[in-house]
């Protein structure tokens, strides 16, 4: 196989606890790869910065395969490069790459997190004492909605009466007001806390300090408060950045669209705290079997939303490969907040 | 001439300084300070490629300089450019949304147009409040921004916000003739030329029209300016309104040539990074260009030293923060005598004899003579 | 909303304004000290942020909070006086040198601080005020940082210091008429230099409370600019180091409504809110600036007032 | 008061000399002061006896200021020595100088405008304790203001107080601090004739009570002829003359102070004035103000409701005592001021200070401190020359500005004007006052003028300038227009004015033909006294 030069590119600081070393650790491994060359850029914002970090990487480092992985890298931004580089590969993380519309040289992957938020849910419905649940997101994006309904389904699969309290702090990094929305859940009674920022890091912290529990979310945080962390959502991006490798070095075409959850390792569940009970385990296990097996659907009818209105009638089931579930702009009965 | 001799001098001096301090810092962290400074040119400088992507960057930089230094020539010192550089944005794309325009050249231009109305205002509101209110513009001015960000933030994510756009809440896109392309042959888009366009334009009209004189007048001496009834108020608020005009169109053309629609990227600090180069520039709308050139090129080769030798991305922050201190100082040595200094330097020997008086109270010198 | 909301909405803005409200108090006092000595500095957001990073590597390092904050005081104090060393050069803008300081500052945190990101350091211990109520959200609310009475007590003595001792008075004079303190044989860059450190030395304790206490930890995001608008604090407490402490809890408790509104389940418009103190002070500044006057209040030596 | 120190007092010098007791002896030696290459002190020796009164005399930027700031240790002489009682003493800093027992009251206040007047006092006492026992300061403060024959609000602040209040405070800043050398700066400048008699008069008590010595810089010949034992004439930076006040008198001062015994400083009252070109009574008058109000400062009415009228060939003088609304009254009319009721005419026309109305009415002004008040110091003295038509042909055509026209026109000026520059190009903050005076001049006068408004147009001239500006003042009224000339100085009043109105508080209180003016009625009227 042919020697590449692949160019990784984070929106934030590559050891955040969250989303961008979710990613830098699955580029550490490439390191590790004979023949693979890796260039990283890292606190890149989304403006022609990162257009010219993209061409800086192709014409400079002489990358052949590139990954912007933060969601607004992409339009319009990996498609103005990558229309000038058709040579070269773009692998987007998170957004909808769609055929016809866009170039064949670029792609995006993505997986199911929102399986394992609803894993997250379960274990948190069964530890949680007031019934009250905490979500802590950063925006109303179908990304986070997706994730949010998911974990409070996965709640209300064994407590059918519990809530999700959802507070957005406005932006992907923002620790005051992250620590500040914390706090005021658990003054409204939260005991168990998720959340969908960029560094879940100040929440875990918060969360533990206020004597919560707490499940993660990007990457493990279970070091930062052993006792509070009952299990988190995962990625696991090498699955993906393998996929394209090899076909890059191969020569075979590029993978468009990549997408995975639990079943294609995509995403993983963090190992169970110490205080979750076994019960707890044995449920979530079981779930997760079912959905390693693709028996099972997170979003089937009938669902409401939290206004009352029917989001999927009764007898609809959407897979996860499904896109209209990437659109998802509702928030499901159980859920307080607005979008 | 020995002005702009010194006007040269001591700030490539003060970069030459900042490197050297940066060299040291970096050589602590194990990296080699003449690979970093190597990289640095070859990442700013170095071919036609570093070059299309510093000119790239200092685009923005040129309009929201001259934000600062338009209203610092009528006196004001004016900080809240990233708030006109947003809003101006946010009319570019809203008016885009609302109106059916031409999809050529003459859309475009009045989507700028857009752009730089709302951002006049915005910046000639702080100085407007200044002179009828007595309200200190560079407070006003900053908290003018921050009012502006929530307004964009608020608007794009709420009213304005496209329902398609789904993981990035942005306005609706603009239609393709309205955008902005790149300068034939080259990665850059016009946006470079408008920005250079303006500063010259500027530097003109300070030079050589009556209401630019006018303005440096008004800004030199406000009291003077009154005594020939020159309209202070009116000239104030019309240098406020060019600037806050001018990053009004920065936001505009970042919206029409990159983003294509209004977001949360929008706020990148430009408006920031364009105090800076308004202050080294001092002001002056020629200089400005050279001086944002070099600031994109800071850019350009932060990218390049991140890639290269590993350094935090924060180095360059680092760069520019020392070579803006270092700059800022080096401007008490402008009007400073040169000559003695020189002269003790050209000199062997003792020097001068102290010309300070002391008495010596056990020997009193008794009566004068 | 139900009674039991209200309280958890007041004792919310109450908690927030405490917990988000210590940076605030800490720069206000800090510039505040800085401009009564007749200097603005805009330099404070590097102070904050610069101070913030190095109390937490102190005490992750030493193992001691504490420490943590005499460490953010030096470095505090140490940047804050290169901007009073650079400011009493001829010819040296004291916006831009701000301006300058706080891309310095920030640079060498990033720069310096990014082993810090991941570890955890010993935290600062709170104290529990709220032990009388049994309702937890008092409780909560009340879990006081160690480093509020501190910045409270500290206001107090600067506002009974600025007229009971000689240096209270010297700074004053510096800051209200250069003139005169020259004519009195006092040195005023050395008045102003030292006014500057010991504001930075006050504004790096906020540092220390942003990553020693609340939220908690270092990272690049930590300071939302509360340096930079301590600028709009001040004014907003009319240069009073007694109404800092109102005008901290004020910004701080804005900064908590946002949040406090959704978890009873009012989410609209919460950037709007976030705007919140800067339109109040605005307001602030267009009900009582008068054109041809200095800000009542304000050392008439600012070059806000020129 | 009486002389023994107690505790609380200064300290002893910290210079090394034993405290010493009453009224110091003070001598300069060979004292000489250089800025860059300009030579504002050349060996100066000056000799004052203890327990006098001693006048330093000197044309505007003669060194006088300078002089006095060396013996207070403001500024540190760069050549010659000082001798205190005899002994030659280093005086490094206003510390070492007040440890010395001297006391200077500067030209410009050096109050801090906002803290209290019992702030200020205390500061300028020095010998502060690290923690303030106001109560106890407040008992010594108010025990030394009976002491004094002035009365002031110990919870004041100065920048609530009247110019006259604050040149007292001053003062009592001073005497708080029982100096041996008292040295005052012109100190009666911002007083009434009845104020500075007072304030002298008690100085002058306190110096010949063997307390203290006086060192006391003026202008005005009156005063050292009244109050002073001994004086020094300063010209150009050197000492050239002393002597007893009682063998000398104010021509001789004069001839030493300019060198030239032609320039006498006192105009010959009465001269013969050319006839004004009086118009008819009921020719519309050239300038009218009619019940103008004008905020000052701090918010305050400074010009209540004041109305007057110059007719077209009249000099106008307005007399009064600084701060009594005529600087207010002036911005107010240049439009440097808002104006918060009345109304302004030039001939019949409403005016309100803009540009093309200036222009149309040919309104032109001559404002006090013209680098301040008309010029842009960083611009060029062509630039500054263009500023009344830089906007009109020839200076600017097809909308842009003619650079060569200016210039050309500029070397005339200069030369017309004997304006001292490096060239038109200089920055005009390079040049002297004087000659940013005659520059302004140049442009103001230049052309036809119908109204003239002119603040001490002579402030800070030597006498061949101000002769020169008041012939051209004449000028003006010779071709038909009408000036309004505010000055402080009387005699240029007298000297020009053909009627004179007196200022005060903001009102026009008294109005004479200047034919029958007489000194004194003035001055009461001017101290608000009638
Ligand atoms: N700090 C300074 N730097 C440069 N030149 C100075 C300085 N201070 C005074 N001079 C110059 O020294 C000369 C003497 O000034 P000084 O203030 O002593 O005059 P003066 O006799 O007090 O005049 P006046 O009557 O106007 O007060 C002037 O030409 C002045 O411009
Ligand atoms: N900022 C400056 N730059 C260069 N030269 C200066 C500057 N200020 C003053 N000078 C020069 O110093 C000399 C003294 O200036 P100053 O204003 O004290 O004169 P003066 O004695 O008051 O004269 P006049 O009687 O005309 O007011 C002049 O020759 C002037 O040109
Ligand atoms: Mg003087
Ligand atoms: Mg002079």
């Amino acid at each position: 196989q042919k020697p590449i030069t692949v160019g990784v590119i984070y929106v934030g600081p590559r050891d955040d606890y969250g989303y961008n070393q979710a990613q830098a650790e699955a580029a550490a491994q490439l390191k590790k790869m004979p023949g693979v060359k890796v260039v990283e850029e890292e606190n890149v914002p989304e403006t022609a910065a990162v257009q010219r970090t993209m061409t800086g990487m192709i014409a400079q480092d002489g990358a052949s395969l590139i990954f912007p992985t933060s969601f607004g890298y992409f339009d319009p931004h990996m498609l103005a490069v990558a229309a000038k580089y058709p040579d070269v590969r773009f692998a987007h993380c998170g957004g909808m790459w769609t055929e016809g519309k866009h170039p064949k040289n670029t792609a995006s992957f993505f997986g199911y997190i929102d399986e394992c938020q609803y894993l997250n849910g379960v274990i948190a419905a069964h530890m949680s004492k007031s019934g009250k649940l905490g979500f802590i997101a950063a925006k109303p994006i179908p990304q986070v909605l997706r994730n949010i309904n998911a974990f409070t389904m996965g709640a209300r699969s064994v407590k059918p009466g519990i809530t999700t309290s959802v507070i957005f702090t406005g932006d992907w990094s923002m620790p005051v007001k992250e620590a500040e929305a914390t706090n005021s859940l658990a003054d409204q009674g939260v005991d168990v806390f998720t959340m969908h920022v960029d560094g879940p890091k100040v929440i875990v912290e918060t969360a533990a300090k206020r004597g919560k529990m707490v499940c993660g979310y990007h990457a493990s945080q279970a070091k930062l408060a052993p006792q509070a962390y009952l299990t988190g959502a995962e990625w696991n991006w090498l699955t993906a950045y393998t996929t394209f490798i090899e076909a890059a070095r191969s020569g075979k075409p590029h993978p468009n669209f990549v997408r995975g959850g639990l079943k294609e390792g995509f995403v993983k569940p963090s190992a169970y705290g110490p205080a979750v009970t076994d019960a707890a385990k044995k449920q979530a296990d079981g779930i997760k079997a079912q959905m390693v097996a693709g028996s099972f659907d997170i979003f089937k009818g009938p669902l409401k939303d939290n206004k009352g209105a029917t989001a999927i009638p009764a007898g609809k089931a959407f897979k996860q490969t499904d896109l209209e579930l990437e659109k998802m702009n509702y928030l499901v009965e159980g859920v307080i907040g607005s979008v | 001439m020995r002005d702009a001799l010194a006007a040269i001098a001591l700030p490539t001096g003060a970069i030459v300084a900042a490197l050297g301090v940066f060299g040291l810092i970096v050589s602590f962290a194990g990296v080699d300070p003449v690979a970093v400074w190597v990289l640095l040119f070859k990442g700013a400088f170095g071919d036609a490629f570093s070059w299309q992507n510093t000119l790239q960057r200092a685009a923005p930089l040129m309009l929201t300089a001259l934000c600062v230094a338009l209203p610092a020539r009528a006196g004001l010192t004016v900080i809240g450019g990233e708030g006109a550089l947003v809003l101006g944005g946010l009319a570019c794309a809203a008016l885009a949304h609302a109106l059916p325009l031409p999809a050529n050249a003459v859309g475009t231009v009045l989507v700028c147009a857009a752009g730089a109305l709302a951002g006049g205002l915005w910046i000639a509101l702080a100085g407007w409040l200044r002179q009828v209110r007595g309200i200190n513009e560079t407070i006003s001015s900053l908290l003018l921004a921050y009012v502006a960000i929530g307004l964009f933030k608020h608007l794009v994510e709420g009213p304005l916000r496209d329902p398609a756009s789904l993981n990035k809440p942005s306005t609706p896109a603009l239609g393709e003739g309205l955008l902005i392309g790149t300068i034939a042959g080259s990665d850059v888009h016009w946006g470079l030329v408008v920005g250079t366009l303006a500063c010259l334009l500027a530097g003109l009209w300070l030079r050589f029209t009556p209401s630019g004189f006018s303005v440096c007048v008004v800004g030199g001496n406000p009291r003077a300016a009154q005594l020939v009834g020159l309209p202070a108020t009116r000239l104030i608020v019309l240098a406020c309104a060019l600037g806050g005009a001018a990053a009004g169109v920065a936001g505009a053309i970042e919206v029409a040539a990159v983003h294509t629609n209004a977001n949360a990227s929008l706020i990148a600090g430009y408006g920031y990074a364009g105090i800076l180069v308004a202050f080294i520039a001092r002001h002056q709308p020629l200089a400005i260009i050279p001086v944002a050139i070099l600031f994109g090129g800071f850019g350009a080769a932060g990218s390049l030293l991140q890639r290269r030798l590993g350094l935090p991305d924060a180095s360059v922050l680092l760069l520019q923060g020392i070579a803006f201190v270092l700059i800022l100082a080096s401007e008490a040595l402008r009007e400073r005598d040169w000559k003695p200094l020189l002269a003790a330097l050209g000199r062997f020997g003792p020097s001068d004899p102290v010309p300070v008086v002391l008495g010596t109270p056990e020997a009193p010198k008794g009566e004068p003579r | 909303m139900s009674a039991e909301q209200w309280l958890i909405l007041v004792s919310g803005i109450v908690g927030g304004a405490l917990r988000v409200g210590v940076p605030f108090l800490f720069v206000s006092l800090g510039e505040c000290l800085t401009e009564k000595g007749g200097r603005i500095n805009l330099g404070l957001e590097g102070v904050l942020v610069l101070s913030a990073m190095a109390a937490f590597g102190a005490s992750y390092l030493s193992g001691s909070p504490w420490v943590g904050v005499l460490a953010a005081a030096a470095v505090g104090a140490l940047l804050a006086t290169l901007h009073g060393l650079l400011c009493a050069l001829p010819r040296v803008n004291d916006i831009a040198t701000g301006i300058a300081l706080m891309l310095l500052g920030m640079g060498l945190a990033f720069y310096l601080g990014k082993p810090l990101i991941q570890p955890q350091a010993a935290q600062l211990p709170a104290i529990p005020l709220g032990f009388w109520s049994d309702a937890p959200a008092v409780r909560s609310a009340l879990q006081i940082n160690p480093l509020l009475p501190l910045g409270v007590l500290l206001a107090l003595a600067m506002a009974w210091g600025f007229t009971h001792t000689r240096a209270g008075l010297l700074v004053r004079l510096a800051g209200d008429s250069a003139h005169a303190a020259r004519a009195l044989g006092y040195s005023v860059p050395g008045i102003r230099l030292a006014a500057t450190a010991a504001g930075g030395c006050i504004a790096g304790l906020g540092g220390a409370s942003l990553t020693l206490f609340y939220p908690g930890s270092w990272n690049e995001g930590i300071s939302s600019g509360q340096g930079l608008i301590a600028v709009a604090l001040v004014i907003f407490a009319r240069w009073n180091p007694l109404r800092c402490v109102g005008a901290a809890l004020l910004f701080g408790g804005a900064g908590a409504i946002g949040p406090a509104l959704q978890s009873v389940g009012i989410g609209w418009g919460y950037h709007l809110f976030n705007t919140l103190p800067y339109a109040l002070t605005l307001l602030i500044l267009v009900l009582s600036c008068r054109p041809g006057q200095i800000v009542p209040g304000s050392p008439t030596e600012l070059s806000s007032n020129r | 008061m009486s002389a023994d120190r107690n505790v609380d007092g200064p300290a002893a010098p910290i210079g090394g000399l034993p405290p010493g007791q009453g009224a110091m002896a003070l001598e300069t030696y060979g004292l000489g002061m250089r800025f860059g290459r300009f030579d504002a002190l050349q060996d100066v020796g000056l000799k004052v006896a203890p327990g006098t009164v001693h006048a330093l005399l000197g044309e505007n930027g003669a060194g006088k200021s300078t002089l006095v700031k060396c013996v207070a240790g403001f500024q540190r002489p760069t050549s010659g020595s000082i001798l205190i009682d005899g002994r030659e003493q280093a005086v490094a800093n206003p510390v070492v100088a007040r440890g010395l027992g001297i006391g200077m009251v500067y030209q410009h206040f050096t109050l801090a405008p906002g803290m209290t007047v019992a702030e200020n006092l205390l500061l300028a006492g020095g010998q502060l304790g690290a923690a303030i026992d106001w109560r106890r300061e407040r008992a010594k403060l108010e025990a030394f203001l009976q002491t004094v024959p002035f009365r002031l609000d110990l919870d004041a602040r100065p920048q609530a107080l009247a110019a006259g209040e604050k040149q007292k405070l001053e003062l009592l800043k001073q005497l708080y601090l029982r100096p041996r050398l008292l040295i005052l700066d012109e100190p009666t400048s911002v007083l009434t004739p009845q104020e500075a008699d007072e304030v002298l008069g008690h100085v002058r008590g306190f110096a010949l009570s063997g307390l203290c010595t006086v060192l006391i810089i003026t202008h005005k010949f009156r005063e050292v002829m009244a109050y002073a034992d001994d004086v020094t004439v300063l010209r150009r930076g050197r000492a050239v003359h002393h002597g007893a006040v009682l063998d000398t008198d104010p021509a001789r001062l004069a001839e030493a102070m300019v060198g030239d015994a032609a320039a006498s400083p006192s105009p010959i009252p009465g001269a013969p004035r050319a006839a004004p070109a009086a118009g008819a009574p009921e020719a519309p008058p050239a300038l009218e103000v009619r019940a103008l109000r004008v905020l000052g400062d701090r918010g305050t009415l400074a010009v209540h409701d004041l109305s007057l009228r110059v007719a077209p060939g009249e000099i106008l003088g307005v007399a009064g005592v600084s701060g009594n609304g005529q600087r207010e009254l002036v911005e107010a009319l240049v439009g440097q001021r808002p104006r918060a009721g009345g109304e302004v005419r030039v001939q019949g026309e409403s005016y309100a200070a803009s540009r093309t109305e200036n222009h149309r009415l040919k309104v032109r002004s001559l404002p006090e401190e013209p680098l301040r008040n008309a010029c842009v110091g960083e611009l060029s003295v062509a630039q500054n020359m263009a500023l009344r038509d830089f906007d009109r042909a020839p200076l600017c055509r097809g909308g842009r500005l003619r650079f060569a026209e200016w210039r050309r026109r500029a070397r005339d000026w200069i030369a017309e004007y004997g304006v001292k520059t490096q060239g038109e190009n200089a920055p005009i903050r390079s040049l002297s006052g004087g000659n940013v005076q005659r520059a302004v001049l140049a442009r103001e006068l230049h052309g036809e003028i119908s109204v003239l408004i002119a603040a001490n147009p002579v402030f800070g001239l030597d006498f061949a300038a101000v002769r020169e500006i008041h012939g051209r003042l004449r000028g003006v009224r010779q071709q038909g227009g009408a000036v309004l000339l505010i000055s402080e100085d009387l005699d240029e009043l007298l000297e020009l004015a053909d009627r004179i109105v007196v200022m005060s508080e903001g009102r026009v209180s008294f109005e004479t033909p200047a034919a029958q003016a007489d000194r004194k009625t003035l001055g009461a009227h001017m101290g608000g006294g009638h």
